[in-house]
């Protein structure tokens, strides 16, 4: 699955896009787990809000191959 | 019902032109415009960076459902992403309808959620050549606290 | 600070120019136009008519009036008076503020006052060739009941 | 003094402006009375709102040589 990252999250993260394998069934929380333990990316919110496939989704959602999940800092549009 | 992300300038007033039908006698245009301060704080400009695929359909969402809720004619928003000078629109929103009261409680609303909902976020660049992302809202999401 | 009664045709957008200012990130412009029905009545047309220069004095009383009340940075009104037809624009009021709630509810506040203070009358002409004019507020008067 | 008829009252009134000249010391009231009285004017209001020198007034309002009163039908701008 693919992990997307904007804003203030992607200079956390230091990338745009990162492609993680978990095993079948896992769930966003444990994809974030994964994330947050890459350097740099420990200062990312343990429970952040996430869009799954573009749709806003809970931290226990179980994940699909070839899901998309956006990492979504507090948006500030307008 | 037209709901955009965009990285060209905005003019407002083709977001009106998409609403406007002879069954309504109000249209309300809201435009948000790039600031020359931010609590006292001089601003030169913004850079807007959304993620624009969930953006657009976070948008018809919005525009969906304010338009079951309100007895209206038609709304289009736009919103700009890129660099942006002080001036310049950021967001227009327009809103059709027969009769003033759900124009001006529609335009409200979408603006409203537009703000708390839509993938968006904005990067302040100040006269002193400092930047910094702006604090947001931590959007509503299914389950979450 | 612009008010106008005007026999011209209105466009919206040189009202929302007239506010426009590096000061304010929100600018909302209301425009009202003759819609083709009225309570389910086919509608052609609106003749417009004013007692133009007490029309002016009292908008531009609203307008100082609602700028003091509310935090914003200027407003422009501009009404139509004469014939006009299906789509045309009668009213159009623009508001710039810093913030947008303010310049919401400065909009609001001026197209409600304009329709109850305001010595503008309409006659409204329907398809069938029928014509009348539409019942209105009876003014604020000082010392009425 | 000149009183001015606009809208539906013009209508009734069959006149744009009519010329009355009243004694000292009337009062707005009695310039209602006064037009009240010629043909097809007494469908007027007997109290209708009106601008003296194009601010609202009361109908007790006293009147001088050369003030403007405007008869305001119910207002509907917009």
């Amino acid at each position: 699955m693919t992990s997307l990252f904007f804003a203030s999250y992607r200079d956390l993260v230091g990338a745009e896009e990162i492609v993680l394998d978990l095993p079948e069934g896992s769930t966003v929380s444990q994809l974030v787990e994964q994330v947050r333990s890459r350097p740099g990316a420990d200062a990312l919110p343990e429970a952040p809000a996430v869009a799954v496939n573009r749709e806003y989704a809970s931290i226990d959602t179980v994940l699909s191959d070839g899901d998309e999940v956006a990492f979504i800092p507090p948006v500030a549009g307008g | 019902m037209f709901c955009r992300i965009t990285s060209e300038p905005i003019d407002p007033h083709e977001a009106a032109q998409h609403v406007r039908s002879d069954a309504d006698g109000a249209v309300v245009l809201f435009s948000g415009v790039v600031r020359n301060h931010d609590r006292d704080r001089p601003v030169v400009g913004i850079r807007y960076e959304a993620y624009e695929e969930m953006a657009t359909q976070a948008l018809r969402v919005i525009c969906e459902e304010v338009a079951s809720e309100y007895p209206i004619g038609d709304i289009a928003v736009v919103h700009r992403v890129g660099d942006l000078s002080v001036g310049d629109v950021s967001v227009a929103i327009a809103v059709a309808a027969p009769h003033r009261d759900a124009a001006y409680k529609a335009s409200r609303e979408v603006i409203e959620r537009l703000k708390r909902e839509v993938p968006i976020w904005k990067r302040e660049r100040y006269v002193d050549g400092d930047e910094e992302w702006l604090d947001g809202t931590i959007p509503g999401v299914p389950g979450g606290s």
